[in-house]
């Protein structure tokens, strides 16, 4: 079993590889048929993925039901072979002084590593993975084959394909990648691919400026997965997620290996834990666009509408999700670092929806609202229960579906506009484009979380996790059996004091760090003093007011995606038919080719949350990833259970919302005055998307153009001055003895009669009697 | 004549004085742009005094009556040689060449080889030189041009000359003041030969095969013939034994080069004409 | 055999015209006087195998010199080929005139300074013509002007 | 160290002072002689007027080059403005010296009977230099520096007759010397030395004369005996047709009688060389025998008889200048280069090989036929070079020009000249000395 779906899990990034390869190789010959290679292996691999999702979820077995069932972690590891080995890459000192220095011990298990380090080219196949791959590859499919329709006539077709296959192979490489280098390879990999595709019209000054923006606001983040992944190997002495056997019979333990999962303290809390946690958050801001650096995704719109709908909503940009969820352990070792994940998420998810109410670009409302959820998986995977991180997931699944249908929906429309996407320019579309029509309604109530789409039920989970967080004592009986596991004596000292600032019941996320660091939460009580005071505040962040804060910024987040997201909808689709003179006279549905993966999304954008949540089968499912098995973690798990009031609460928020928009734009014409002049100042900064990129111009890109101005002038006058002064010196040189090679055979023969003399002068001084 | 000369070692003032007085007459001797009547005097008398120098330095100056035919002939060359070098017109430069030739000749003469004396007299003043000669007054008619009244770099190379002269004197007077080395040593067999030889002439044991031809006894032209050595009495045929034996090869391969010479010569002649006769076709 | 004096003689005369037809291969630009000094040379270096030759009783000095004579017989008639060639192309026997090794960037070395040429040009007889004259310019004298 | 000098000096001095005395009276006497016979073959009568002055005998005319000689050493020593002075004075010195020191190394034989005087051996040979090793070398070495006076005295000229004639007389006299060499090599290799008394007595003790054992290499010596004299037929050097005087031209006075004697001296010398290598010297067979004591009897017969084998190859060289027309430039170079050198090559190999076979030879056939065959061969080889010859090369058969143009075509000349004086490197030596 274990090696055939290792085999398996080679081919899902295998196929799309071959396929770009073959698009590359293929592509001028294949001329329209170009996205063959390309759409034959990415669909290849969505047949594998499924195949091993199956494969998966009947290793995991029943897999729904019980949540209180200890779950057997589900790892299946395929090494394909050593990328680079090395015998000691520490040279010892380091160990011994620079991270005592820091305060951090050495996790237990890793200081007889040695500091061998081998980066083996390993696969992973875990629950979490698989979904992801059929995710990936299955929107990838349905996107490629929607592009066959949307990118028929332009000149970069084949290259169009095989950037996307090669997205899929890089994506899926990620998502199953088991070492952390791997995952900042293929990271990188997705980043390249998205600039490629962001600037897949480079003729187009904006696209390439906003691919640049893209790409370099991703560095900012790749910088802290690299400092993370450093970071990760100083104190853990391995990259790897699994635990490898070696041939001599040791075992070294992985970061997310089964023998530091199933020991309580096998994760560094503290300083460097913290550390660790934030860079990578700040990695995964920067990837999945959170605030402060979700400036290059509205921009990153201006690549091909199924690039955006693939890469910058589907699938790329959840790959913070995916780092976050699978470093789920580390995370949960750091409540101050979780806690920050849920508040930047939260206000990334609000400020998002704001700016998208004031939208009037179709992409531009689809790319804050992408920004919005995304920032509501992050509140989700803050909460650090398990509740939480399923329901990221479970959003993300959802999400994937319904916002890969509306980017393809806006597409469309684009397609038939000809190219124009601004709303307040054309109206009333369902009696052009039914189809399109129709799944985009699914697929905005399935954003708006109208009852039963699949969005209703992923973000009811997410309120439902905040609520847990926000009023532990309301959701108290579901913890029974977690308390006795906080009274082990271990734990004993920290639970107790934590247990007194929260005297209804002790907290175990809480207790849990105390056990990591109990130092430092002992400093952040008071208790004792002498240590990082920012720490003890950081921690100090988690606490239930501030969850409840986080409940109601969600909630209002809500109410505002179903208001923006209607408002689209109305503008768009209702009233007078309206065409711009751009589209000619072939405004009409969009062809089969396209409207075909609508329909397929739509149906899995109205049903697969239904699905999924009655049957609570992606929780049980995802249970099995050993990121998830951690005790502490698993200690959190709540049976599966529907909050009527949260459901309501969530409902309600939304039915306002869609109130609000067909308030202001039902059956009006689009380009009719609109809703933001009742916000008075607030309009401005909303429509100013709250100034962020000025901001940074003015705080970031200005002083570094000024620092890169002076930088250049010191490069290019003094260093290269110096250098070109030290090369102007044997160049004078050469001009001056040059000047000897006069052509004159005379002088040459006069200039060897001199040098002889002296070679005999000297030696008839040196043999003198 | 003893040969290790009881003088003192050459002084070092003489010689250095000897370089510089020749260095400075060469330059004053050698075509240039500043030349006056009185500088190139003023150039011979310095020559003749760093001659003199040279001369004394090597410390052979002390019997003029058996050297007197060498000095001569040597002086004709050493002097000839000198005009060969500083004489405006390449058509003088050639005669005084020439000279220079004859002065060789004697000099080889007076040493004692016969046959290299006159060959060089056949071979560069009869073929060499007189090809030299056609080719000049073939191409410079006129005799002088230019170019043959300046010098490139005279000081330098005069200076350059007379130290590397200098530095020969030097060691050749050395040689003379030292015990010769062993390398240099007269080899017994030599040694045997030339006392029998001052014995008993005619007994010379290299040449009495030859004895039969020769009818006359040693009487030479060159009256130099220190310590009556009769050794060279059939001087070319030794010589010629010694070509067509030890160095048969080398003669062959001589000769190989002489022809290859020869063709290679008329080969680029020839292309040159080639062309001049196709041009004369085509205007036909 | 001859004594150590001769020997420092000869060896003395050998070296005085080897240094003089350095010199003048250095210093005359004349291709064929240039030639001209490294015979000099040869003689010089044939007057010192000789007296070596001599003065150790062995006749592979002399042998040598025969071959130097061989090669100066070899080298004049190629060398005078080249010296014609060359002629042929630039009108001159002038060394300095063959100066295309030289850097690229560097000008040609010119003369500026020349001596002027004291030699006095004599007034050549003329003869009445007789017969026709052919036409031609008058300006164009078939005479060499001077020696 | 004796300051006198010694008898063989003393002996040298008078054979150079008996030398050139009998040489300049022989050279003087044999002008009268060409003008004998030059009447004589013109059918015409010569200079026979000049005898005792101031009386009425003439002596057939024999004080006329007394007249002569007086006449021209009398007249003005006249010497051009336009001419190099040094080179112009030196040029019949040097030729004038060569031709007479030549006769340094040239035997007469042992003519001499045994004079008993101390200090010098016995019979005295009548040599200035006896013992020189070289001898045939030092006959090849003054030639070719008398090559010297004819190149200078034409080139100081400043005269283009005189520089033509100075080029071609070089050209001529560089490649005869070859084929001399070859015809001369011969000798050498049967005699075994170089010196000239050497050669002498081999062929008088062997009775055998080279020009009998080696035709071809005596016919081509002859030859290049000629045109090395300059005697017509290659007389190029002052065709008086072509170049007025030749090289010297310019010359007058006593300068021009110094060239006019060396010029008869070369002829006399070549006389004695072709005597001394190939007619025997003074050998006769029956009558001077080959022994080397002499009295005086024997020995003033034996100087008689060369002195008439001397006249008699001069008399003939004065016949075949009144006999023959000139060569052409061309036709004289081929004949060098193609005819004489491959003939004398020819002799050279076959004179070779018949010295290295006379040993098996004598064994095999015994001392006389030996002779015969080693006679015999090279006379074969004579006829097939001359067949050959005589075959290949085109000079020897067609002796009309080549005419590439109209000679008279006066325009085209004019172009031609004009095209060589713009590119006057452009003519190659042979042209410029050729029948243009």
């Amino acid at each position: 079993m274990q090696s055939s779906a290792a085999n398996l899990l080679v081919l899902v990034p295998l196929l799309p590889l071959v396929g770009a390869i073959g698009t590359v190789l293929l592509g001028r010959r294949l001329g329209p048929r170009a996205h063959l290679p390309a759409v034959a292996g990415i669909g290849a691999a969505a047949v594998v993925a499924f195949l091993l999702l199956l494969g998966t979820a009947n290793q995991v077995g029943g897999g729904h039901g019980d949540p209180m069932r200890p779950v057997e972690p589900v790892e299946m590891i395929s090494t394909l072979w050593q990328w680079a080995t090395v015998g000691d890459a520490r040279s010892g000192d380091l160990t011994a002084t620079g991270l005592e220095a820091v305060g951090a011990p050495v996790a237990p298990g890793t200081a007889d590593n040695g500091g061998a380090f081998s980066i083996p080219i390993a696969l992973r196949l875990d629950p979490l993975t698989a979904t992801l791959l059929t995710i990936i590859t299955g929107v990838g499919l349905l996107v490629a084959i929607y592009s066959i329709g949307y990118m028929h006539d332009d000149p970069g077709y084949p290259r169009f394909f095989a950037l996307v296959a090669m997205f899929v192979f890089s994506m899926s490489m990620l998502v199953a990648a088991s070492n952390f280098l791997l995952v900042y390879v293929f990271w990188e990999a997705v980043g390249a691919c998205s600039y490629l595709l962001i600037g897949f019209w480079y003729t187009k000054p904006e696209a390439a400026r906003a691919a640049k923006k893209a790409f370099l606001v991703n560095r900012v983040g790749d910088f802290g997965l690299a400092i993370a992944t450093f970071l990760l190997w100083m104190t853990y002495g391995t990259l790897d997620f699994h635990d490898t056997h070696l041939a001599d019979g040791t075992i070294v333990e992985g970061i997310l290996g089964q023998i530091r999962l199933a020991d309580e303290a096998g994760y560094v809390g503290g300083a460097v834990g913290t550390a660790i946690c934030l860079l990578m958050l700040l990695a995964a801001c920067g990837k999945s666009a959170q605030m402060p650096l979700h400036v290059w995704l509205p921009d990153a719109m201006e690549g091909p509408t199924p690039a955006s709908a693939l890469i910058h909503a589907a699938t790329m940009v959840t790959a913070g999700i995916y780092l976050i969820t699978r470093s789920a352990p580390l995370f949960v070792g750091c409540p101050g670092a979780l806690t920050m994940v849920s508040i930047v998420g939260a206000t990334t998810a609000l400020v998002a929806a704001l700016i998208a109410t004031v939208q009037n670009d179709l992409k531009r409302v689809l790319a804050y609202s992408t920004i919005s959820q995304l920032g509501y998986m992050f509140v989700a995977l803050g909460t650090g229960t398990m509740l939480g991180f399923t329901a990221a997931i479970f959003h993300l699944l959802t999400h994937a579906f319904f916002k890969a249908l509306l980017f393809l929906g806006a597409g469309s429309v684009m397609h038939a506009m000809g190219g124009v996407i601004d709303m307040r320019r054309f109206g009333g579309l369902r009696q052009v484009m039914p189809i399109t029509a129709a799944t985009f309604l699914v697929g905005a109530c399935a954003l708006a979380g109208v009852a039963p789409f699949a969005g209703f039920f992923s973000k009811d989970e997410i309120l439902a996790a905040l609520h847990a967080k926000a009023h532990p004592e309301a959701h108290g009986s579901d913890h029974a059996e977690a308390g006795s596991a906080g009274e082990r004596p271990r734990d004993l000292s920290g639970g107790v004091r934590l247990a007194t600032s929260l005297p209804s019941r002790p907290f175990r996320p809480a207790s849990m760090i105390t056990r990591t660091s109990r130092t430092d939460a002992a400093a952040a009580h008071g208790v004792s003093s002498g240590v990082s005071h920012e720490k003890v505040g950081l921690d100090a962040l988690d606490h239930p007011s501030t969850w409840r804060l986080l409940f109601w910024m969600s909630l209002l987040t809500a109410g505002l995606t179903a208001f923006y997201t209607f408002r689209a909808v109305f503008m768009t689709f209702t009233g007078p038919v309206r065409v711009p003179k751009e589209a000619g006279h072939h405004a009409h549905e969009s062809p089969s080719v396209m409207t075909m993966p609508l329909v397929v999304l739509a149906v899995l954008s109205a049903f697969a949350g239904l699905v999924l949540f009655a049957t609570n089968a992606l929780s049980g499912f995802l249970a099995a990833t050993p990121s998830l098995t951690a005790p502490a973690l698993a200690r959190t798990a709540v049976p599966h259970v529907f909050h009527w009031d949260i459901a309501i609460q969530g409902t309600l928020a939304a039915a306002i919302g869609i109130a609000v928009a067909a308030i202001g734009h039902l059956g009006r014409r689009s380009d009719s005055p609109q809703m933001e002049r009742y916000l008075g100042p607030l309009g401005g900064l909303f429509a100013n998307k709250f100034y962020f990129d000025q901001i940074y111009a003015a705080l970031i890109v200005k002083p570094l153009e000024a620092l890169s101005l002076l930088t250049a002038f010191f490069d290019r006058a003094i260093v290269d001055g110096t250098v070109d002064a030290i090369g102007q010196v044997p160049s004078a040189w050469g001009s001056a003895i040059r000047r000897m090679q006069s052509g004159l055979v005379q002088r040459y023969a006069l200039a060897g009669v001199v040098g002889v003399l002296a070679i005999v002068l000297a030696l008839a001084w040196q043999l003198r009697p | 004549m003893d040969p290790v000369s009881t003088t003192a070692a050459p002084s070092g003032l003489l010689l250095a004085g000897s370089v510089a007085s020749l260095a400075a007459a060469l330059w004053l001797l050698l075509p240039k742009a500043s030349d006056t009547v009185a500088s190139r005097r003023l150039g011979f008398l310095l020559g003749a005094v760093a001659l003199s120098g040279f001369a004394a330095t090597g410390r052979s100056l002390g019997c003029v009556g058996e050297d007197a035919v060498f000095l001569t002939v040597a002086g004709i060359a050493v002097i000839s040689g000198l005009a060969t070098i500083v004489t405006r017109s390449p058509v003088y430069s050639a005669i005084w060449f020439a000279m220079t030739l004859a002065g060789v000749s004697g000099v080889l003469l007076v040493l004692g080889a016969q046959f290299l004396g006159v060959a060089t007299i056949v071979v560069y003043a009869g073929a060499i030189l007189v090809m030299f000669l056609f080719v000049l007054m073939l191409a410079q008619p006129s005799g002088m041009a230019p170019y043959d009244r300046v010098s490139n770099e005279p000081m330098l190379a005069a200076a350059a000359g007379a130290v590397l002269l200098g530095l020969l004197t030097l060691s050749i007077g050395r040689l003379s003041a030292a015990e010769p080395p062993a390398c240099c040593r007269m080899p017994s067999r030599a040694q045997a030969v030339a006392a029998a030889s001052v014995v008993a002439p005619s007994t010379d044991a290299a040449s009495k095969d030859d004895a039969s031809k020769d009818d006359e006894s040693a009487t030479l032209i060159a009256p130099a013939q220190p310590g009556g050595d009769t050794g060279d009495a059939n001087e070319v045929a030794h010589l010629g034994a010694e070509l067509f034996g030890r160095h048969l090869f080398a003669v062959e391969v001589a000769g190989v080069l002489l022809l290859v010479a020869l063709v290679g010569a008329i080969a680029v002649v020839s292309r040159g004409e080639a062309t001049e006769t196709d041009h004369r076709r085509e205007g036909r | 055999m001859i004594p150590a004096t001769m020997l420092t003689n000869a060896l003395l005369v050998g070296a005085v015209l080897f240094c003089l037809g350095l010199v003048g291969i250095l210093t005359r630009r004349n291709l064929i006087v240039m030639f001209l000094s490294a015979e000099l040379m040869l003689q010089g270096v044939s007057v010192t195998l000789v007296a070596w030759s001599r003065y150790h009783g062995d006749w592979g000095g002399q042998v040598l010199v025969v071959f130097v004579l061989t090669v100066a017989a070899c080298e004049a008639a190629v060398a005078l080929v080249f010296v014609l060639q060359a002629f042929a192309r630039t009108g001159r026997l002038d060394a300095s005139a063959w100066q295309a090794l030289r850097e690229e960037s560097l000008p040609r070395v010119i003369d500026h300074e020349l001596p002027a040429d004291d030699r006095v040009v004599p007034t050549w007889p003329h003869l009445s013509p007789a017969g026709v004259l052919p036409e031609g310019d008058d300006s164009r004298s078939l005479e060499r002007d001077h020696v | 160290m004796n300051l006198l000098p010694s008898a063989a000096t003393l002996a040298a001095l008078v054979k150079i002072g008996l030398l050139v005395g009998g040489l300049m009276t022989a050279a003087a006497y044999l002008v009268l002689l060409e003008r004998w016979i030059a009447a004589w073959v013109q059918d015409r009568r010569g200079p026979n007027r000049v005898g005792i002055p101031l009386t009425k005998v003439r002596l057939f005319g024999l004080g006329q080059p007394l007249a002569d000689g007086l006449k021209i050493i009398l007249k003005e020593d006249f010497t051009p403005s336009h001419v190099d002075r040094v080179l112009y004075n030196a040029a019949p010195l040097v030729i004038l010296a060569a031709s007479l020191a030549i006769f340094a190394a040239i035997p007469f034989g042992d003519v001499l009977p045994p004079l008993g005087i101390p200090g010098l051996p016995d019979p005295v040979p009548f040599l200035v230099a006896p013992g020189l090793d070289v001898g045939v070398l030092w006959v090849f070495a003054l030639s070719s520096i008398a090559v010297y006076g004819v190149l200078l005295g034409g080139w100081a000229s400043n005269n283009k007759y005189g520089f033509l004639g100075g080029l071609r007389s070089s050209a001529q006299l560089v490649a005869y010397e070859i084929p001399l060499g070859l015809g001369l090599l011969g000798v050498v290799l049967a005699a075994g030395s170089l010196r000239l008394d050497t050669i002498m007595n081999a062929q008088a003790e062997s009775g055998v004369w080279y020009a009998f054992a080696q035709p071809l290499g005596f016919i081509v010596f002859m030859v290049a005996s000629f045109a090395e004299a300059a005697r017509l037929p290659f007389d190029l050097p002052e065709a008086e047709q072509e170049l007025v005087g030749g090289y010297h031209t310019e010359y007058s006075g006593i300068k021009l009688l110094l060239f006019l004697v060396a010029e008869f001296l070369h002829m006399i010398t070549a006389a004695f060389l072709i005597v001394i290598l190939f007619l025997g010297g003074w050998h006769l067979w029956g009558v001077t025998g080959a022994s080397r004591e002499i009295g005086w009897i024997q020995a003033l017969l034996r100087f008689g008889i060369l002195s008439g084998k001397i006249l008699g190859v001069i008399v003939f060289f004065m016949l075949v200048r009144w006999s023959w027309p000139r060569f052409r430039f061309d036709q004289l170079m081929n004949l060098a280069w193609k005819v004489m050198l491959p003939l004398g090559l020819v002799n050279l190999v076959t004179v070779a090989a018949v010295e290295e076979f006379r040993p098996q030879l004598v064994a095999a056939l015994g001392p006389g036929l030996a002779t015969a065959v080693a006679i015999a061969l090279p006379w074969i080889a004579c006829l097939a070079g001359w067949v050959v010859a005589g075959v290949f090369t085109p000079s020897g058969t067609d002796n009309t020009p080549i005419l590439t143009h109209d000679p008279l075509d006066i325009e085209r000349e004019l172009a031609e000249h004009e095209r060589l004086e713009r590119a006057p490197h452009d003519v190659s030596p042979s042209e410029l000395a050729g029948s243009r």
